[in-house]
């Protein structure tokens, strides 16, 4: 079976399943894990009824979105309007490749990993804004516009983050920073005080942009439901609306493994016993979990609050932070 | 209850015999002050009582097909003192014609709008007296007592 | 923050927000002409549900009305009542007994309580927190099972007749009640905890739909939108009725006239009216619950009569004009949702589309109050 | 200085208050749910809650108490009850052959309960009548059974 796998184009074939089967298996299950949280913290059931306590209703919401027809209302702008989910669906995919989920589970370990993801989270936002702009619809056209300034504001500390992260591991190579990283809890760069004392700090204001990025409250400006109805995605139905939806929860999911593999040790066990896939998966599931946790326990945030926030305090916080390490990158 | 006694010389002042003020029990009727003033410029009361820093509460209209009149009730609260003044004014019921207030208080615009839908007072000077709750084509008023549906 | 209507310049569009939209509670519509997310001028169209309620009036008997009186603001329901049972014992002159006056009070003032649960969880859902609803109306269920326990109907409770109530309380109505209070009590602490320190729902509410006194004092507006902008009126102070006076309670007054203002009146005023609560059930006096000799056929003399009740949400004045018969000539509803909305298009000049949904929230609409 | 400190004390303040509010909800997350689960769990009724109005039968003969005297249909405020009735040969009072409730427009006001006279009617405890048609609302109180769509356990 393994030599099977070293034939390049098989290999590939199996690591694309495979990645499509992850995001589509995640999305369904996170829909299903968000509301089944909601529902405890509301002290409520969440979805019961389908399959034992509910696991089916993912698979049930999946057919039911395939099956409803696709919607293109008049006067739109086609060509923009279809696609828009493609253009927002196909760059998370794409990120994946890259996501050392254990040293030899990677589909494609390039040695500018880092820098491939960020730049295709940001490709993303063009995906809403032409969707809000195509669907001719007045809340669309606001809601886009705010998509545009929110990811700008929020890309520049996470790239600064990520840079000064870069200059303590040396390395673009994601597989290389995980590896850098192995040994207990103390090697993590969450814990590397030695390199710049402000590191968990620095792993919070990304958590913060990695939340604005993905759109999720506090700060989901593009789907306010109280003001914009559901913002870009109103005029989208069937798997229109499905592809943002998949796109939604594999952006969390990106966000989710980056936040590992950066911050936590990727797939190294906190006392280093037996390093491994299920440790990333653990860290990973636990990041999604406080992601929802906070989406059910705060309000919205203002629009001008939100860049207010960037712009007066992340941004200049994640330049502080280079600023530190650089310093004591140079002294050590 | 000494504004009640501002008012009482103000408006005695201001137009003497030309309304009829009857102190009322608060426990029986509801308000300390009744004054009945139809043929009193309405404005120039209005602004009075602006002046006194009352706040307008309600107009309530009632049409009295008997007398062939139709009566405007405003009344009036002094809201850190709690008194409360009805001035009470009637119209002729074939040509109801009256001054509007809404410069004055801009919560009497929708009031006015509502008493012309339901009795076809016509306030003359009022920005906008299209109907308010009922359909903008509406052409009938329902709460006249003469109203069949 | 926000911009008076001179510097906005560009061409403007208007978008209708309702008469369905998840933020008007009920069926109102506000056209809003903007200039890209700036209100150049918010107009509330209204009338959606209107059902010609003062119609309705001049063709029931006064008993038979009292179906009408909790459908117009049926949130709060049982204040209403309230008003219709006293404007027409004012009139007819029917002295109402002791205990009778004291179930009163306490119904009301649950379902004071009630009314302003039910304005927190959708107030903090139109800023986007979903969680605080649940817990509000979990609360908010104790209180609907102790009034159905009592009055039979959830919301719409025809629970008092002229000159008493139709059916008295018992024992575990009042244990019930003590346990609630202990309960509530310690309930208002997690809501202050999860909503009011929170940090991003303060930069929601600070600042946003700022309603000077002025502004309330021109358009009548009443209840926490008056408390909220700095005067101290409660017509339960002001213009005593039923044994109000005898109740030590103060009336909660912010005088930073925003939405932050006005939603620490409501939260404090649930504390008073829990405080109300527990010494009407300490002094309730036993005896009748109904006065004995109340004419089936209600007659009152000729004459007219204005009473005012402080309903949730504002000042509910009702005027009865009666010519002698049993059905009442004229009868007018000066409902305080009616005169809070009509403030909203002066208050809502240049603010910010999400903004304008908090300064909304917080006016707490009921539209069958605004359309009667 | 003090803009810097301020600028840091507010942030931390800030991060404390969400902290806080996330403790809340997580405290919440260990207890049990409060919701009853309707089709499978229904809830018990006070005695005193109002559904539709229903007869009272005299216990043995099973004959309605009611004497076709109509207080009941001058009493409702929207005309919602029909009564006819006429008297047997033998008996003595009047026996009602026909009694409608139409419970499309009934307010629940309680008037015609109170109105009667000879304690022959009162509110059921029914609360989950579902019907798609709104003639299965046109409550015939006489034979009860007979209302089919209407799904009154």
């Amino acid at each position: 079976m393994t030599e099977l796998l070293s034939i390049e184009p098989i290999r590939m074939l199996v690591f694309l399943v495979g990645t499509i089967l992850f995001v589509a298996l995640n999305a369904a299950y996170l829909t299903l894990l968000e509301r089944k949280e909601s529902s405890w913290f509301q002290r409520r059931l969440g979805p019961t009824e389908v399959g034992p306590w509910g696991l089916l209703q993912p698979i049930a919401d999946g057919i039911k979105l395939a099956g409803k027809q696709v919607i293109v209302p008049d006067g739109v702008d086609k060509i923009l309007f279809v696609l828009s989910p493609i253009m927002v669906s196909v760059p998370v995919i794409m990120n994946l490749a890259t996501i050392p989920f254990s040293d030899t589970l990677v589909a494609r370990n390039i040695d500018l990993g880092l820098l491939m993801i960020l730049s295709f989270t940001s490709f993303n936002v063009m995906g809403i804004m032409f969707g809000g702009w195509a669907s001719r619809n007045k809340y669309s056209v606001i809601s886009a516009a705010r998509v545009v300034a929110q990811n700008v504001a929020y890309e520049i500390p996470m790239f600064l983050i990520a840079i000064s992260l870069v200059m303590v591991t040396h390395t673009f190579d994601l597989r290389e920073t995980v590896l850098l990283q192995t040994g207990g809890f103390w090697n993590w760069n969450l814990f590397k005080l030695g390199v710049s004392p402000l590191m968990p700090a620095a792993c919070l204001l990304f958590f913060v942009c990695l939340l604005a990025e993905t759109n999720r409250s506090p700060f989901d400006m593009m789907e306010a439901e109280s003001e914009l109805i559901a913002g870009a995605i109103t005029e989208y139905s069937g798997m229109g609306f499905g592809l943002f939806f998949i796109s939604e929860y594999a952006n969390i999911v990106v966000g989710s493994c980056l936040v590992t593999i950066l911050f936590l040790g990727g797939w190294n066990c906190p006392f280093g016993l037996y390093p491994g896939l299920h440790w990333f998966f653990v860290k990973m599931y636990g990041i999604i979990f406080v992601v929802i946790w906070i989406r059910w326990s705060f309000p919205r945030i203002q629009f001008y609050g939100l860049l207010n926030l960037s712009w007066k305090i992340l941004i200049p916080l994640s330049l502080a932070h280079l600023l530190l390490t650089c310093v004591m990158v140079k002294i050590w | 209850m000494d504004f009640v006694q501002v008012l009482r010389d103000e408006f005695m002042g201001r137009f003497g015999e030309r309304l009829r003020i009857e102190d009322v029990d608060h426990a029986k009727r509801g308000c300390h002050l009744d004054i009945t003033a139809s043929g009193v410029d309405i404005e120039e009361a209005a602004s009075v009582m602006d002046g006194l820093g009352f706040t307008l509460e309600a107009i309530s209209g009632i049409d009295w097909p008997a007398e062939e009149a139709m009566e405007l009730v405003y009344d009036f609260n002094k809201m850190a003192e709690g008194g409360r003044i009805a001035i009470r004014v009637r119209v002729s019921r074939e040509r109801p014609e009256i001054a509007s207030i809404s410069k004055i208080y801009g919560g009497a615009n929708w009031y006015e709008r509502e008493a012309h839908e339901m009795f076809g007072i016509v306030f003359s000077g009022h920005p906008n007296l299209t109907p308010l709750v009922l359909p903008e084509d509406a052409t009938f008023h329902p709460l006249r007592k003469d109203f069949s549906a | 923050m926000s911009v008076d209507a001179t510097t906005i310049q560009g061409e403007t569009f208007v978008v209708n927000m309702g008469p369905q939209h998840p933020a008007t509670h009920g069926v109102l519509r506000i056209k809003l002409t903007m200039d890209g997310e700036y209100i150049m001028n918010a107009e509330p169209v209204i009338g959606y549900s209107h059902r010609m309620q003062e119609k309705m009036a001049e063709n029931r008997t006064y008993s038979q009305y009292f179906a009408n009186i909790g459908r117009i603001d049926y949130v709060g329901a049982m204040i209403y009542n309230f008003g219709y049972a006293c404007a027409v014992e004012r009139l007819a002159g029917i002295p109402v007994p002791e205990r009778a006056e004291y179930i009163r009070v306490i119904t009301s003032e649950l379902n004071r309580i009630a009314s302003h649960l039910l304005w927190f969880g959708p107030f903090i859902i139109d800023l986007g927190g979903l969680t605080p609803l649940l817990y509000a109306f979990d609360d908010r269920e104790g209180i609907l099972n102790l009034l159905e326990s009592v009055s039979g109907a959830r919301l719409t409770f025809s629970y008092f007749r002229f000159g008493g109530v139709c059916n008295d309380i018992d024992d575990d109505f009042v244990a019930g009640c003590r346990a609630f209070i202990s309960r509530m009590r310690e309930r208002l602490t997690l809501y202050r905890r999860l909503v009011t320190d929170n940090i991003i729902f303060r930069k929601r509410v600070e600042g946003i739909g700022v309603i000077p006194p002025e502004i309330c004092r021109k358009y009548g507006a009443t209840g926490p939108v008056l408390r909220g902008s700095g005067v101290a009126y409660d017509v339960r102070k002001d213009e005593p009725y039923s044994i109000y006076p005898l109740l030590d309670f103060d009336i909660p007054v912010f005088g930073e006239c925003d939405s932050m203002a006005r939603y620490r009146v409501r939260m404090e005023e649930m504390n008073q009216s829990l405080r109300m609560i527990e010494q009407a059930l300490d002094k309730l006096p036993s005896g009748p619950f109904m006065a004995e000799k109340v004419p089936r056929i209600l007659k009152p003399p000729k004459g007219d009569c204005y009473f005012n009740v402080e309903g949730a949400r504002g000042s509910f004045g009702i005027r009865i004009v009666s010519d002698g018969t049993e059905i009442p000539y004229r009868l007018k509803l000066r409902t305080p949702c009616f005169a809070n909305l009509s403030l909203f298009e002066e208050a809502s000049r240049g603010m910010l589309l999400a903004d304008s949904l908090a300064l909304l929230g917080s006016l707490d609409l009921c539209i069958p109050d605004v359309d009667r | 200085m003090v803009g810097v400190v301020n600028y840091f004390r507010e942030i931390a303040q800030g991060l404390y208050t969400l902290m806080v509010g996330m403790a809340v909800t997580f405290r919440n997350l260990f207890l049990p749910a409060v919701t009853v689960r309707y089709p499978h769990e229904t809830l018990q009724m006070t005695p005193r809650f109002r559904g539709p109005a229903e007869l009272i039968r005299d216990g043995e003969t099973g004959q309605p108490h009611c004497v076709v005297c109509m207080m009941c249909q001058r009493a409702c405020p929207s005309r919602c009850i029909a009564v006819e009735g006429e008297k047997p040969e033998g008996g003595k009072r009047k026996v009602p052959t026909k009694f409608i409730l139409d419970f499309t427009t009934c307010s629940l006001c309680g008037l015609c309960v109170e109105s009667c006279k000879f304690d022959a009617i009162r509110f059921s405890k029914v609360y989950n009548l579902a019907s798609t048609r709104k003639e299965d609302f046109i409550l015939d109180l006489l034979n009860p059974k007979a209302t089919r769509g209407a799904s009154c356990s």
